[in-house]
């Protein structure tokens, strides 16, 4: 039997972590495959239905990742950001989502090697948790037969 | 409530206000909203501690706009919505009259909502200790234990959304959950449907809800998701010291600071 | 129904050789919505992109995935190749195969996967595009300089030549910055005053310049073609427009020992003063620290001795207002302070000096009218030492780079020191000897070859005071690391470069980034070096890393030619990556309730209000729109507003999420 | 058939249950959940309960669930390949503790799913589904059966019906096939009728008006200013809607995931402002107080008009629930005295 692979969802700002990803690939760093990058202009444009949908499409780990504070291309995206995850984060955990699998950080356009360490260091948490099959049996209505009120 | 009644009878004659919005005693003994167009049906009005439906979410009601100007009776839930409301830019101050009620019935004059933002300020809103305790107990279950409670909990739902309609904060004419391009939350009542909607509910409510509680007292199944929202406002005042509802633009989530905490970001 | 075309490409080898090219073209092939799938050699050539535009001429493609390097990079190149062939540019998506799969993964089947989904989510995601067209947005056409060092001189003049405004914004009382300090510049021996200040008089009687000395920045706001500046003109108590530069003020100032920033510390000058004789302006400013008025309340010894009574201890701080289109950053760089180097004893001993220092002494203008004299007893130093790579290349120390131009000016400052003090002898400890540049090598030779200055490969480990000398240690790297004791008589420090103080408080303001030493951030390291990633603020010179004058006079230029050719044009074209407010048919107008949240999150005020009226004049609606011209795109109201009526062009709703939804695999 | 009487022991009961439970149907039975007494899926009698007037939620959803796969779907380059609904997945299912109210709730169902085109799957639900009905001891003051054509004894829709007696022990009153087949499966616990009068146990709801009056009468008055006046506190939400035994008012969606999917139905509510809306905006159903007509005159005259059934049996069930009280046996009242 194949060890589990994790499946990685990136969401990441175009502006720092977008370019840092750009720089390990012309550093040649190399990370894990599982991490998929979906750009997005700004960490602050990062809807939190996004995570949800990413979780519920059999996502195991996602990362978020933009600029550091100040560094914002937009000036302040990531600070609004930041309090929409600072809640979001709280709340999901409350629910009993596993936050462990959403790993968030700041990654900027000249840390190349730092985000080669946050995919390889999500990829190794994620596979130690496991498949989040939980999260995924829930949406999985469509497989099985749906419940009857 | 005397003095209420006298007020709203005043308001009804002169015709500063078309409606009154108050409290009447309805069936099974439990009070309802009045909407008193006529100065002898002030009587009718009535002020107790199972007044607890938040009489603001008629303040956005297109059919009870249709009335003409309104006189609301305002006990401090319903103040809190008025702020709110205001501070989001959907109730002017010359739109309606305010008639504060005191938790033992008595008539509070507000000039205006600088009064009722200054009023407001010697009312802590915050979840009480009993319900602090339970979410705590909430808190401390094991990730497991959690995810089960809450996905029991919200099995329950059958999405009526009475907790949405009976909520003041919830005055979009098109939820978010009605929105199909792209179809963000499903619209089934199954268990992602249920999930998702009520992750959705507690964000949208977080640093506007105003703790009414109007969504639990609504909600046919009893569930409990009035402690999704309650969660929301405790964090706001422990990581961000948010204080409650002020007529300042802007909320919680819509505003910052530099030093906001960040220990779980790498 | 959407008709995709997918083009992957092999970039060379760089992609093929880890992802299998063709297997990806084939299962995009297998992809709902993909009619035309294949893979080339290099998409982004000639042949390549005449590939897609016959595709989207023959398969009548209705969205094109280039699945290729970075979209910083080729992202417009492709865009455009589309638009030629009649599809609209914005119905063209990048994947990047390159950068964040091939060049960060081995070759197995695993790259080639997560290749092929990479490609399935720009499908679902160019599925949603929509066509857009450009923003046309007027330019104000006045440039803003920061910086009056030779960068934002050339900057300035180049652009003020090209019959645009230019407004110069100096800092300290007079522009000439670091070169005006130098003595003579490599590799010719100029001298540097020389060829400078006909330039900064150039500056100052230039009828399309408005210069702002003694000023910084202290707010800018807008965008591209449309900036507003706030800059804060500081207090200079000296009424310009009235003083004639005479120099009986600081002929009488009491204050007279306040060390000299012109003269890198190694002289003295008064506390109203110009900084140095070919000041420009020539007139001087108070420096109220040091001025005993300001700290003690009392003297004004000044104002009684001016003539025309230009004096004006009240004056305030000024902020002024102004409108420009563009903004060049030439705010130049520092060199590392005396804390820095414990090892070499700068800070402790007096002869153990930086290059500025040596400069200012081997200068006809600076304090030994350029006789080398050592700063403690002004005696002739017969040994020298210089120490070049002093903190640069010493990752230990956290400065990883080459501060680039010590290599050069310690083999001048050694030639200058021989020229100067024949009896003398000179060492300089070296790690490597970087002199790439016209003539540069040769110069070096010469240093060497002519004027017998000793060359040791090697660093210093220690410098130390022992009998009136400095007892300079290192070893000799060629010699088989045998170690060295010089008794020197001065030691110089070819210093490390460093951005400078306040740069990234700078930068914050100009929303432009900057790198980890917080010199500004280009945005593309070869392709748009005078550029930042903000549109319309450029860079020139040192504040981008330390460089050489050749050099900087020639980034100045570019960066001037970019905003030449930004206000060359009427109106400007920008990217239509902005946010909307939906609309929809009466009487529903736009999902918008009008709660406003958006307009306090958005970063650039770029959100007002629309009032929906009926035929009476009375307002419906009160909804949100945004401003074309302010946006900036960035989204954060996007995922904000509760009931999604704000979208982004580009990123919107619809676009984002079927990328994400296209995640699973099945 | 003729109904046939018997008595079943009080202590009976839980071996009848036991006995059902072992020929392989699935009981759903009220049960106190963390904050209401609803149907759900038991094992065994004692995890039911029988202090409830009604249930929070009708049982409707038994034939009609909340969200309810029609068909499934799966995309590929070629087109789309529909999957039928597998109806051998529908459970054998016995409804145990139905209110006579609720029993009653079926027939106007039925007539509206089958009202022109088969509903293949709510028929083959409905038939695999067998009603044990128990009579009401009790009733509050929201009950109305009487006015609208039931009782709490009625044996109206109950495949089986049981009343308590004062010592206890049941009535059990077979009505049809299906009740018989429940018998069968423990004959011995059907005991000689007992000779005590069923009336005599049951709750008592005074009768207050007729159906035909209040059909008439909203007729009638369609045009009144009743409805806005009644619906002015409504704040349309789908609860009256969704635990109501005879709603059906549903939405279809499609539900995709990856390549594959599944159309969907799921309960809707006309009391939704959203609900008649159209693409263009225009709703012809503007206002609350038209919504709200639209459901009285859904229950008291549409239906009986084209599928003579009345849609409302009387239970209540709205005016408990509404979070706003809207309260139809007060409303209805008002109705009948215009």
């Amino acid at each position: 039997m194949n060890e589990f692979e994790p499946k990685i969802v990136a969401f990441v700002c175009n502006w720092c972590t977008y370019a840092g990803a750009d720089l390990t690939g012309t550093s040649r760093i190399k990370y894990a495959t599982n991490v998929k990058i979906v750009r997005f202009p700004c960490t602050g444009r990062i809807d939190f239905m996004l995570l949800l949908k990413a979780f519920s499409e059999g996502a195991d780990g996602i990362i978020i990742s933009g600029c550091h504070p100040n560094d914002c291309h937009y000036t302040s995206g990531n600070f609004h950001a930041r309090r929409r995850w600072v809640m979001f984060r709280s709340l999901l955990d409350f629910m009993g989502i596993d936050v462990r699998r959403i790993q968030f950080s700041w990654v900027s356009a000249a840390e190349g090697a730092k985000w080669a360490e946050i995919v390889n260091s999500t990829v190794e948490t994620v596979r130690e948790l496991g498949p989040y099959s939980d999260y995924q049996k829930v949406a999985d209505f469509l497989k099985t037969e749906v419940e009857n009120g | 409530m005397d003095n209420v009644k006298k007020r709203a009878a005043e308001l009804l004659k002169s015709e500063a206000v078309k409606v009154v919005i108050g409290y009447t005693m309805g069936t099974n003994g439990k009070p309802r909203a009045a909407f008193i167009q006529n100065a002898e049906d002030v009587d009718s009005l009535i002020f107790n501690a199972q007044c607890v439906q938040n009489l603001a979410v008629y303040l956005s009601k297109a059919e009870i706009k249709q009335l003409g100007k309104p006189a609301i009776v305002a006990p401090l839930n319903v103040l809190r919505a008025i702020i709110q409301l205001a501070s989001e830019m959907q109730i002017q101050e010359n739109e309606l009259i305010v008639l504060g009620v005191s938790p033992d019935g008595e008539l509070i004059d507000f000039q205006n909502f600088s009064a009722i933002e200054k009023y407001l300020e010697d009312f802590n809103m915050e979840v009480d200790a009993k319900e602090k305790e339970t979410l705590e107990k909430i808190s401390s279950m094991s990730l497991e234990e959690r995810w089960k409670f809450w996905n029991e909990e919200l099995a329950e739902c059958f999405k009526c959304y009475a907790c949405r309609a009976a909520c003041p904060m919830c005055y979009c004419h098109k939820c978010a959950v009605e929105q199909n391009k792209p179809q963000w939350i499903p619209v089934a009542a199954h268990r992602l449907g249920n999930l998702e909607w009520h992750i959705m509910r507690a964000m949208h409510l977080a640093g506007r809800c105003v703790n009414c509680d109007a969504c639990h007292e609504a909600c046919p199944k009893g569930i409990n998701l009035n402690f999704l929202t309650k969660l929301m406002l405790n964090d706001a005042q422990e990581e961000f010291g948010y204080t409650g509802v002020t007529l300042k633009e802007g909320n919680l989530l819509s505003t910052f600071k530099t030093n906001d905490q960040e220990n779980f970001i790498q | 129904m959407s008709r995709i075309g997918v083009f992957v490409c092999h970039c060379g080898e760089n992609i093929s050789a880890t992802v299998d090219v063709e297997k990806v073209a084939q299962a995009a092939a297998g992809f709902d919505d993909v009619v035309h799938s294949v893979d080339y050699k290099y998409m982004c050539s000639d042949p390549g992109q005449t590939l897609i535009k016959q595709a989207i001429k023959e398969h009548n493609l209705t969205g094109v995935v280039v699945a290729a390097c970075s979209p910083r990079m080729h992202e417009p190149t492709f865009r455009k190749a589309c638009a030629e062939a009649g599809l609209n540019g914005y119905m063209c998506e990048m994947t990047n195969l390159r950068e964040h799969c091939s060049w960060v993964h081995d070759r197995t089947e695993e790259t080639t996967e997560k290749a092929i989904d990479l490609v399935r989510m720009l499908v679902e995601k160019v599925k949603n595009n929509k066509p857009l067209e450009p923003i046309l947005v007027p330019i104000t056409k006045t440039a803003l300089v920061i910086g009056g060092g030779i960068a934002g001189i050339q900057t300035s003049l180049d652009i003020a030549n090209c019959g645009h405004k230019v407004i110069l914004v100096e800092k300290e009382p007079s522009i000439g910055g670091h070169m005006s300090q130098l003595s003579e510049t490599f590799p010719t021996l100029d001298c540097s005053q020389c060829i400078l200040t006909p330039r900064m008089v150039e500056v100052a009687q230039h009828p399309n310049i408005e210069l702002i000395t003694y000023a910084e920045l202290d707010s800018l706001e807008g965008y591209i073609g449309n900036f507003k500046a706030k800059i804060r003109k500081k207090a200079k108590s000296v009424d310009h427009s009235v003083c004639t530069g005479c120099g009986d003020c600081w002929g009488k100032c009491p204050s007279k020992k306040i060390p000299s920033e012109f003269n890198a510390g190694l002289g003295s000058r008064t506390a109203i003063y110009v900084p140095f004789p070919q000041a420009v302006p020539n007139k001087p400013v108070i420096d109220k620290s040091n001025c005993n008025y300001y700290q003690k309340g009392k003297c004004k010894i000044c104002e009684k001795f001016c003539k025309p009574g230009a004096i004006r201890f009240d004056q305030e701080d000024e902020i002024v207002e102004a409108e420009v289109g563009a903004v060049v950053v030439t705010t130049g760089f520092d060199v590392v302070k005396p804390e820095f180097f414990p090892e070499y004893g700068y800070g402790k001993y007096k002869d153990v000096i930086t290059g500025l220092q040596f400069e200012r002494l081997a200068s006809a203008s600076g304090p030994t009218l350029g006789e080398i004299r050592r700063p403690s007893d002004e005696k002739v130093p017969e040994k020298v030492v210089f120490i070049a790579c002093a903190g640069s290349r010493d990752p230990a120390k956290g400065i990883n780079y080459c501060s680039k131009i010590c290599c050069m000016y310690t083999a001048k400052h050694a030639m200058l020191y021989q020229h100067k003090v024949h009896t003398g002898k000179s060492f300089v400890f070296y790690m490597d000897i970087r002199a790439a540049g016209k003539n540069y090598d040769e110069f070096v030779r010469r240093a060497i070859e002519e004027d017998k200055v000793n060359y040791i490969r090697g660093r210093v480990s220690t410098v130390y005071e022992k009998d009136g000398k400095l007892i300079v240690k290192g070893a000799d790297t060629l010699m088989n690391g045998e170690p060295i004791e010089i008794e020197a008589d001065m030691v110089v420090l070819a210093s490390a470069g460093i951005s400078n103080p306040g740069s990234e408080e700078l930068a914050q303001k100009l929303h432009v980034s900057y790198d980890r030493y917080k010199f500004f951030a280009e945005a593309h390291p070869k392709l748009k070096p005078v550029e930042t990633n903000t549109a319309g603020i450029f860079l020139a010179g040192a504040c981008q890393a330390p460089k050489d004058i050749p050099e900087t006079v020639g980034m100045a230029s570019g960066a001037a030619s970019k905003v030449a050719a930004l206000f060359s044009q009427p109106e400007l074209k920008r990217e239509p990556l902005i946010a909307v407010v939906n609309r929809q048919m009466p009487p529903v107008f736009s999902s918008c309730v009008g709660c406003f949240l958006c307009e306090t999150a958005c970063p650039y005020n770029a959100i007002g209000r629309e009032e929906i009226k009926d035929r009476n004049g009375n307002v419906i609606k009160t909804l949100a729109r945004v401003n074309e011209g302010l946006c900036q795109g960035c989204g954060t109201c996007v995922a904000f507003c509760r009931t999604k009526s704000i979208d982004i062009q580009g990123f919107s709703n619809e676009q984002m999420y079927s990328e994400v939804m296209a995640l699973l695999n099945d | 058939m003729t109904i046939e009487k018997y008595l079943v022991k009080k202590a009976s009961l839980s071996t009848l249950f036991d006995k059902i439970k072992a020929s392989g149907k699935t009981i759903k039975a009220p049960v106190k959940k963390r904050h209401t007494t609803d149907f759900a899926a038991v094992g065994s009698l004692d995890e039911t309960t029988d202090d409830y007037i009604t249930t929070a939620q009708s049982a409707k959803s038994a034939v009609f669930p909340r969200v309810e796969k029609l068909f499934g779907y799966v995309k590929s380059k070629n087109g789309v390949e529909l999957v039928d609904y597998d109806l051998s997945t529908i459970p054998e299912t016995v409804l145990w503790g139905v209110r006579p109210c609720d029993a009653a709730g079926f027939d106007p169902l039925n007539a509206i799913f089958n009202w022109d085109i088969n509903d293949v799957i709510f028929s083959t639900r409905l038939a695999r589904t067998t009603i044990v009905g128990f009579a009401c001891a009790k009733a509050d003051s929201s009950c109305f059966c009487t006015s609208v054509g039931g009782n709490p004894g009625s044996t109206a829709g109950s495949d089986l019906l049981f009343t308590k007696l004062s010592n206890g022990d049941y009535l059990a009153e077979i009505i049809t096939e299906k009740g018989k087949a429940i018998q069968a499966l423990a004959p011995e616990l059907f005991e000689a009728a007992p000779s005590e009068e069923k009336e005599q146990n049951l709750a008592t709801v005074e009768q207050k008006f007729t159906r035909e009056e209040i059909k008439a009468k909203a007729e009638q008055y369609f045009e009144s200013d009743v409805w806005k006046e009644q619906a002015q506190r409504c704040i349309s939400c789908g609860t009256c809607a969704f635990v109501c035994p005879t709603c059906a008012c549903f939405d279809i969606q499609d539900e995709g995931h990856g390549k594959h999917g599944q159309r969907i139905r799921i309960w809707d509510s006309c009391g939704f402002s959203l609900f008649t809306q159209h693409t263009s905006g225009h709703n012809p159903r503007e206002t609350q107080g038209r919504r709200w007509r639209q459901r009285v005159m859904h229950k008291f005259s549409y239906m009986p008009d084209r599928q003579s059934v009345y849609g409302c049996v009387g239970c209540g069930r709205c005016s408990r629930a509404c979070p706003a009280d809207m309260n139809l046996l007060e409303h209805l009242q008002q109705i009948v005295k215009l």
